[in-house]
């Protein structure tokens, strides 16, 4: 026997037949029904395998708690493993596979793991596989050699490596009022804050408005509850100050009212509207938040409790009302409680036998016997279910007389058939997102439950959340809880009327039947009861040791059938209170949420890309583009057939020879104005800035407070309060923070204004011994002549129309210009300059050329700067003023900073005319086969056309002491060894003849 | 004069894109101001700034923290304490403003062509916007007129509202460009017009 | 976590940029005093419970912010612009001159 | 016979594993000590553990505030290596790699020490050099290191994105091939039961609130549990070192408490091989045995003692684990969860003795602690034994950072959050 879907009943749309494949195995649905409805409606019950012993599993649940029915939905190569059936809604053309066996569902070579039984109790892992001291598996290796297949029996589904195609996105919404839950409680609560003028977000993460009003079988209102909750949300949709947000989950309960919610946009349609995206991930800042989440069911742990076919009585009670289902012919319930007994009667009026109601109590409440009176099947009080019968799927139980004082079981045992066994084991308040800020939620004895925190956040609770498990309660606490989140005082709604039978929600304090055999607590993970109280033997007595000794509560449904229960088995062993052992720490995510949601529009493009005004016209001039940061630079302008280094080297050699331009415009630009600019200047740079003459640049150093290099850069003085400082690309952001932190906290008396203007201005070097006759050629309104435009000079101009300005400054070591424009006549003034130099033989280049020529005359970059460094080790001491205090001044000399055996720049040159490489080893003894006793590194290298060798910058031991002494390349990672000169780091020019022309 | 160069390039393509069919959600459009102008006042100059820009730019900017005015032509808003972006559809503001704001009271820094200008109009405005900054752009919570400093990961921005669905966003040059496109991806699934 | 800028208004956490502990003060830029000097750069007294810091907003009107919060619950406490913290300090501070 | 063992566990299956024993007591204080650690995280249960077992003091106590393990050693990523930079460090890391080695046979515990190798991919050539220069360095130092091509990285890791049309393409990659993984829980409780064995008591629920004096000398502490005397007081606190540390007078420390986050996907058949960084950002990713995708980045950024962090972190973090793998957009996050770090001002750890007379200070470990677990607590019971440091241990001093002698691995300087 097996479920099936009766005739009539539930809120499928019957008229809609929906095609899915199970296992590649072809299904029919309807719409509105779950992967779970539809596969129970074809009396499918073996939907997966449990994670130890692989177990076959049935499904447990109708919602997010469920721990056994997990499935991988498949979109051609793309995989989506771990999905609870229960919360997957069907559309045409969903493949689904199970997971977690192999080679078949029904037939899985893992099972064999069960006869592991005892041998594989909680922790058997720690206590073995250390392998043998000696041999081949000595070691870490034996280890890893079991590992290898613990790991392939362990996991659950199999995720993909193809890119998935979706989109994500992010969402920022604001309201006074978010509601989580739509339940009773939730509906009311919205409602009422509506009511009062709030905005207000209402989120629900199943498809349909409602909760428990969906599938209760109440009247609320004289409505049907389910028509009842149609109502509302009609009426909140029609409102502009209500969101409604169905599908949408909140997981998340971060400071300051915080809320992270995953809305399923698109999961349910067999595609996505155009542009649409799969996941939207929401943060929501409310002023408060009602929480009106409701309950979980809990399961009760004894022997064969995990065989398909047990399921809870309220899921049942779901798959009857709201899907037309029933899960079994003839079923069985087991209870500690009064709520299930609702369950039988549905089932019962749904066309189902009802075997029996197996009840650990000895007296039950008037309404629940009359329930039971009129439902046929035999009411067994004070029994218990000591053990299930059948294979892959239940056949039958067995009871025994169940003492409710002292947890015996006695008289013989009875065999009963059923192919359905509902079980209820009292209820758990979804308390996760109150409990996520850390405090402990706390024990209420009657109901057997943990009830919510104090809040130490905005939120009112609501409803079965507050451990009001009437609907008559939800309705009330909700209306009050909408009320006082929104701030009102008083509405004028009154509570709705409830006809419900007068059901007793307090349970008995069962939850655990000792018999013989496995008994689950954690279904997913295959934690038994025993397992609990071996990890009370060991000592591991702390809630939060048994979870991590058993794992217990972590497996994808973290526990929320399942941690009550274990927590009461401990307690039981320990002789203590719940309460005293208490719970685990609650944790983000409520429920799992796609790592794409949260990645959302950064999915695909994790950074924007930042472009330079000339960024195009260096894509269509044959520039390989490097990322750099955020930005993109010209590597080279490679010419048909050349190598990078056959381009860069052609670049550099023009360059020297005639002339090259290079697109500068990342450089960082701070426009530093005020009547203190330049005194805050002293005080940033190690050298002076108030000498420097307006139309003036000067090379400048900083140093961060600690004493070691920051940045370097030229400033130029554009007016007397009046500054443009230009800062490495790297150090942009950091530089302006640094500048700004100091004068908005520590010296906010100086009057200077501290603007970026990178992005203002295009830059672009001209270096080369025709650079200033290309100049000359192209610019207008002013001359630009040594007397004009001498080294450091700036002057004003036009090119082509457009303004211009011009400092005449060298980086290459050639006479050379830095020609800025407005970056939107960027283009404009470059293309003039490429056509100015035409005649003149100038080439375009790019990073490798302009490293290459730096290189050659000494100069440092981030490679040297690299902040580890101080201007001593540079060879800059030069620029250190002794006139004046500057950030660093203090710190630079301390004596770790002045070592004399600290690493000073040095350059290299490869003797064996071979390559260098960058991050390379220089040591001093020839030993390549046992590379040991650095001396320093190599920070940057290239061929140097001007020298005809492989050359490089290095920070060496010793600095200047070992110019001309030989020393070793040592760079094993690239199996690269040879000799080196150490020389000076000014390779080439070093008394700088040709920029000063 | 020399025409400044949108920074969109390739990826500016007028029309209508995504999911139109049930109306155009948003219009996306780059408004290339001639004049992009900072000015900021010494700490107590607040007024006698605001003074100059009413005399020199004919912007009446109201007292407050973020406040701003616009007209067909031209804009202003406070976008930090003592600063303020001034935008003209004209060029030479930064010129007008430096003559007319001594350094007794404070700065002017020429942005015109640092920042780039993209106006997101539309009954979806608000919706697309959302998704990439985390203020509130309800009309109760950011008037018209106002302004907004705020960011988007790496990408800084300055807003203000120009209408009740209208906002004008003003971001660094070199980022126009990733700016543009994921405002066009976000609005896809409204429907988006490039004008 | 909301931090309340005194001109932009509640922002959220992902605008701010965290600037260290606010019990430090910056010797005079002319102090030689090199304990002082370390203990600016180096000493926190990392409190847990209320903490006197500095946040830039700097994703928005680029102020730095003196900020109180507790670092046990992350509660912020009190909001306030650093530069006017700073005037209300006793001292003024010297301009950077010569060393003495 | 080994108390545990493959022999042991099928005779405990035989007699229904009855007879297994506590893996560490549940002593109650005694009134004095020769030495009380403080903090039961890894640091101090290894310390106990070398102390009794390299030094022979067992007359040692183990306080811990909340339960074993609760601090970082019981919330990591669970990553060891020692690909460092400077020498000090490499000497130290490897020191530590090598007691890791044998770990699971020392403490008779195994601790599932998986020497998977971790590769940091590097994305621009600048990068590259970066990482050469740092694996170049473990090399002189003894280490292990290789650079790997992008083909030779698509091959080990399939489903990472090594296009060149990635934003941050891949250029290639450090790797370490000793690194690897541990479990993190059982390397607290086997150091626990270790040092349980040899007669170190464990004391949890014990907090300490207060440091007993004579004069200038720390003498014992005062604990929720009463006081506890000892001639010697090692503070192994971690996170919570500049509490601990005011309770004993020292009012300023360089150390900034952070908060770290971390996340786990639900459990996945085998996919990812090792340890993998990303280096557009700072992302580290490996899977645990149970099959989750265990991973982090960087620290949330401000002075915290809660852990529990926020939501910018989380969506940094997983928008960079995508740009390395972006089939994992369908993989869901299962649970994250935050730590409190000891970050120091240059990055790197402090072990010595003082800085009061009869106090020993271990701290500044940032989120790198765990893989130095073994050597940390052998130098620190070497440090608390003989009064000074070993060699490994006496680059790692408190005056280093005044004195500008820094171990600054990552060139920050002094913004612990940025280390
Ligand atoms: C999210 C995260 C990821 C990490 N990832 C890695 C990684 O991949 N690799 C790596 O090497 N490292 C990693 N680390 C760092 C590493 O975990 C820590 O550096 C290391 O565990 C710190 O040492 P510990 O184990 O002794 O600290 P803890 O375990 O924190 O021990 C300190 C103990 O002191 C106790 N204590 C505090 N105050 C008192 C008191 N007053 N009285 C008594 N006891 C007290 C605490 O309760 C705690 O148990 C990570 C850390 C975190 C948080
Ligand atoms: N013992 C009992 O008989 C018993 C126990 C529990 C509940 N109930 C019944 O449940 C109802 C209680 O009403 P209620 O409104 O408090 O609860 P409810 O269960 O009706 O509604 C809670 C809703 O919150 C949703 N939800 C939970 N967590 C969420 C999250 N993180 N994000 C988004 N949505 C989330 C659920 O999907 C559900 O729809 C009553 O009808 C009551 O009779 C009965
Ligand atoms: C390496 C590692 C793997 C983990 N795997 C899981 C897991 O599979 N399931 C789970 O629920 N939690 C897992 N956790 C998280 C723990 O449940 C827990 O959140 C973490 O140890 C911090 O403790 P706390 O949340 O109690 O503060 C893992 C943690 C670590 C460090
Ligand atoms: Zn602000």
């Amino acid at each position: 026997m097996s479920p099936r879907r009766s005739q009539t009943g539930g809120r499928v749309d019957r008229m809609r037949t929906i095609r899915f494949t199970f296992d590649g195995r072809p299904f029919t649905g309807h719409a509105g029904d779950t992967l779970a409805s539809a596969l129970l409606a074809n009396g499918v019950t073996l939907f997966g395998r449990s994670f130890k012993y692989h177990r076959p599993r049935g499904v447990l649940t109708a919602g997010i708690d469920e721990p056994n029915a997990l499935v991988t939905v498949l979109h051609g190569d793309v995989r989506e493993p771990n999905i609870p059936a229960t919360m997957l809604e069907i559309y045409d053309g969903l493949t689904v596979v199970s997971q977690n066996r192999f080679p078949t569902l029904a037939f899985d070579v893992g099972a064999a793991n069960q006869l592991g039984g005892k041998l594989l109790g909680a922790g058997f892992y720690y206590k073995t596989f250390m392998g043998p001291v000696f041999g081949p598996l000595k070691g870490t290796r034996f280890w890893m050699f079991c590992e290898y297949f613990i790991r392939r029996a362990a996991g659950l589904g199999r995720a993909g490596i193809a890119k998935d195609p979706s989109r994500y996105e992010r969402m920022n919404a604001f309201c006074d009022v978010l509601v989580v839950g739509s339940g009773p409680a939730g509906l009311m609560a919205a409602k009422a804050a509506a009511d009062s003028g709030a905005r207000v977000i209402l989120a629900e993460l199943e498809p349909k408005f409602g909760g428990a009003a969906n599938w209760s079988g109440e009247t609320i209102d004289g409505m049907a509850a389910a028509e009842w909750a149609s109502t509302m949300v009609r009426d909140l949709k029609a409102r502009d100050n209500v969101r409604l947000l169905p599908r949408t989950t909140v997981w998340g309960y971060y400071d300051d009212n915080a809320m992270a919610a995953l809305e399923r946009v698109t999961d349910h349609k067999s595609a996505p509207g155009k542009g649409e995206p799969r996941h939207r991930h929401w943060t929501i800042r409310a002023g408060s938040v009602v929480l009106a989440t409701g309950a979980f069911e809990r399961p009760l742990v004894f022997p064969g409790n995990d065989r398909p076919g047990v399921m809870l009585a309220s899921a049942a009670e779901r798959y009857a009302n709201e899907f037309g289902i029933l899960p079994g012919q003839k079923v069985a319930l087991f209870v500690n409680n009064d709520a299930a007994y609702r369950a039988a009667s549905t089932l019962r009026k749904a066309g189902a036998e009802i075997a029996a109601i197996v009840d650990v109590r000895g007296e039950i409440s008037a309404a629940a016997q009359e329930i039971a009176d009129e439902g046929g099947g035999e009411l067994l009080r004070g029994h218990a279910v000591v053990a299930t019968e059948g294979g892959k799927h239940i056949s039958g139980i067995k009871v025994q007389k169940f003492d409710l004082a002292n947890g015996a079981l006695s008289g013989e045992a009875r065999h009963l058939d059923a192919d359905c066994l509902l079980v209820s084991g009292g209820w758990s308040p979804v308390i996760h997102l109150a409990s996520q800020a850390g405090l402990k939620p706390e024990w209420n004895e009657a109901l057997q439950a943990f009830l919510p925190p104090k809040p130490t956040q905005n939120w009112v609770g609501a409803g079965a959340f507050n451990g009001r498990f009437t609907t008559a309660e939800a309705l009330t606490e909700g209306l009050a809880a909408g009320l006082s989140a929104a701030g009102s005082t008083g509405g004028t709604d009154s509570v709705p009327e409830v006809e419900a039978p007068a059901l007793d929600p307090h349970p008995a304090p069962v939850f655990e039947i000792r018999a013989k055999g496995k008994a689950f607590v954690d279904f997913q993970h295959d934690v038994t009861a025993d397992d609990v109280r071996l990890a009370y033997k060991e000592g591991f007595v702390s809630v939060e040791h048994l979870k991590r000794y058993t794992t217990l509560g972590m497996a994808t449904d973290q526990g929320k059938t399942s941690n009550v229960p274990g927590i009461a088995i401990m307690a039981d062993a320990l002789g203590k209170p719940i309460p005293d052992v208490g719970t685990t720490r609650f944790r983000p995510p409520f429920a799992p949420v796609s790592l794409g949601a949260l990645a959302a529009e950064r999915y695909g493009e994790v950074k924007p890309e930042r472009l330079t005004p000339m960024h195009d016209w260096h894509v269509e001039n044959g520039a390989i583009m490097y990322t750099a940061g955020l930005w993109y630079r010209p590597m080279i302008y490679g010419l048909a057939g050349e190598t990078v280094e056959q381009a860069y080297v052609r670049e550099a050699k023009t360059t020297r020879e005639a002339a090259g331009i290079v697109d500068v415009s990342t450089l960082g630009k701070i426009a530093v104005q005020g009547p203190d600019a330049a005194d805050f200047l002293d005080r940033v740079y190690t050298n002076m800035f108030s000498t420097l003459a307006v139309g003036k640049a000067r090379y400048g150093l900083m140093l961060r407070e600690d004493g070691i290099a920051l940045d370097d850069g030229t400033t130029w003085r554009l007016g007397n309060d009046d500054f443009l400082m230009t800062t490495t690309t790297a150090n942009a952001g950091k530089v302006m923070q640094h500048l700004e932190y100091l004068l908005d906290v520590v010296w906010p008396e100086l009057k200077v204004r501290l603007t970026s203007v990178t992005d203002q201005w295009a830059g672009a070097a001209i270096g080369g011994p025709r650079a200033r006759e290309i100049l000359a050629s192209c610019v207008t309104g002013t001359a630009v002549d040594n007397d004009t435009l001498p080294f450091m000079g700036i002057v004003h101009g036009e090119i082509a129309g457009a303004p211009v300005m011009i400092c005449r400054l060298s980086f290459s070591g050639e006479m050379a210009f830095e020609v800025y424009s407005g970056a939107g006549h960027g283009v404009h003034v470059w293309e003039a300059l490429i056509e100015a130099g035409k005649p003149f033989g100038m080439v375009p280049y790019g990073l490798e050329a302009l490293g290459t020529m730096r290189i050659e005359k000494g100069h440092v970059t981030g490679a040297e700067i690299d902040g580890r460094t101080t201007a001593r080790d540079l060879g800059l001491d030069w620029m250190l003023s002794k006139k004046k205090p500057f950030v660093g001044s203090m710190m630079m000399d301390r004596e770790g900073l002045a070592d004399e055996d600290r690493v000073r720049l040095v350059g290299v040159i490869a003797l064996d005319n071979r390559p260098l490489n960058g991050g390379a080893h220089i040591v001093e003894e020839a030993n390549e086969s046992e590379p040991r006793n650095s001396i320093g590194h190599i920070t940057a290298v290239c061929y140097s056309p001007m020298l005809g060798k492989y050359i490089g910058l290095a920070l060496v031991k010793g600095g200047k002491k070992r110019h001309g002494t030989r020393a070793f390349v040592s760079d094993p990672l690239r199996k690269r060894f040879g000799p080196v000169e150490i020389v000076s780091n000014h390779f080439f020019d070093p008394e700088g003849k040709r920029m000063h022309g | 004069m020399v025409d400044q160069l949108s920074p969109l390039g390739p990826v500016w393509r007028p029309g209508s894109h995504g999911n139109f069919a049930a109306g155009v959600g948003v219009v996306l459009s780059e408004t290339q101001p001639g004049s992009i102008v900072q000015v900021a006042a010494w700490p107590g100059e607040e007024k006698s700034l605001m003074a100059v820009i009413r005399t020199v730019a004919g912007l009446a900017l109201p007292d407050g923290a973020g406040g701003g005015v616009f007209t067909e032509e031209k804009a202003a808003f406070g976008f930090a304490p003592g600063k303020f972006l001034v935008v003209d559809q004209a060029e030479g503001l930064f010129a007008t403003l430096s003559a007319a704001i001594t350094s007794e009271v404070g700065t002017v820094t020429d942005l015109s062509h640092g920042r780039t200008a993209i106006c997101v109009a539309g009954p979806k405005a608000e919706w697309v916007l959302a998704k990439f900054f985390a203020i509130d752009f309800s009309l109760v919570a950011f008037p018209a007129g106002a302004g907004r400093s705020t960011v988007h990961h790496d990408i800084f921005a300055q807003i203000q509202r120009t209408g009740a669905s209208q906002f004008d966003l003003y971001v660094f040059r070199s980022f126009a460009r990733a700016v543009w496109t994921a405002l066009c991806h976000a609005s896809e699934e409204v429907g988006y017009e490039v004008q | 976590m909301l931090i309340n800028c005194p001109y932009c208004g509640p922002r959220d956490l992902s605008e701010f940029s965290y600037q260290g502990d606010g019990n430090r003060t910056r010797p005079d830029p002319a102090s030689t005093n090199q304990a002082e000097w370390n203990a600016y750069v180096y000493d926190r007294t990392n409190i847990a419970g209320d903490h006197n810091e500095i946040w830039q907003h700097a994703g928005g009107c680029r102020a730095h912010l003196r900020v109180t919060r507790n670092t046990l619950t992350h509660k912020i406490i009190s909001v306030g612009f650093a530069r006017d913290e700073r005037h209300k300090k006793p001292h003024g501070h010297r301009r950077s001159g010569a060393h003495s | 016979m080994a108390e545990y063992s493959a022999f042991s566990l099928l005779k405990n299956a035989l007699t229904g594993n009855r007879d297994w024993k506590p893996a560490w007591r549940k002593p109650d204080p005694k009134p004095s000590y020769d030495v009380i650690v403080v903090g039961g995280g890894g640091h101090g249960l290894s310390t106990a553990y070398y102390l009794a077992k390299e030094h022979g003091i067992t007359n040692v106590a183990v306080v811990e505030k909340g339960w074993l393990g609760s601090g970082n050693v019981g919330r990591n990523t669970t990553i060891v290596r020692s690909n460092y930079l400077y020498p000090q460090s490499i000497r130290f890391y490897e020191h530590s790699m090598r007691l890791w080695e044998n770990l699971s046979h020392d403490l008779n515990y195994n601790v599932m020490f998986s020497q998977r190798g971790i590769l940091n991919l590097a994305h621009t050539p600048a990068q590259f050099d970066d990482y050469a220069r740092r694996g170049n360095a473990m090399r002189h130092g003894g280490g292990d290191a290789e650079l790997l091509n992008p083909d030779q990285i698509a091959r080990l890791y399939p489903g990472l994105d090594v296009s060149a049309s990635a934003r941050f393409p891949v250029v290639g990659g450090l790797l370490q091939p000793k690194a690897g993984t541990a479990r993190h829980d059982a390397v607290a409780w086997g150091y626990a039961r270790g040092a349980d064995r040899r007669g170190v008591d464990i004391i949890e629920n014990c907090e300490v609130t207060g440091f007993l004096r004579d004069g200038d000398r720390i003498t014992g502490v005062t604990t929720s549990r009463g006081e506890i005397r000892a001639a010697k007081v090692a503070v192994a606190v971690a996170g919570s070192t500049g509490h601990v540390m005011k309770l004993a007078g020292i009012d300023k420390l360089p150390i900034e408490s952070h908060l770290l986050q971390a996340f786990v996907s639900e459990s996945l058949k085998p996919i990812l091989p090792g340890v993998i960084t990303w280096g557009g950002g700072h992302l580290y990713v490996s899977q645990s045995d149970k099959g989750g995708l265990v991973f982090g980045g960087d620290l949330d950024g401000y002075n915290s003692y809660a852990q529990r962090g926020n939501l910018p972190l989380v969506e940094e973090v997983m928008s960079e684990l995508l740009a390395m793998f972006p089939a994992f957009a369908r993989v869901r996050l299962l649970r994250s969860w935050g730590g409190v770090m000891d970050m120091s001002m240059d990055g790197s750890p402090i072990i010595t003795t003082g800085p009061l007379p009869g106090m020993y200070l271990n701290c500044g470990w940032c989120y790198g602690g765990f893989k130095a677990t073994p050597a940390s607590g052998w130098c620190f019971a070497h440090t608390i034994a003989r009064d000074e440091p070993h060699e490994i241990n006496a680059p790692f001093t408190l005056d280093r950072f005044h004195r500008g002698i820094l171990i600054d691995e990552k060139g920050q300087g002094s913004t612990p959050k940025l280390h």
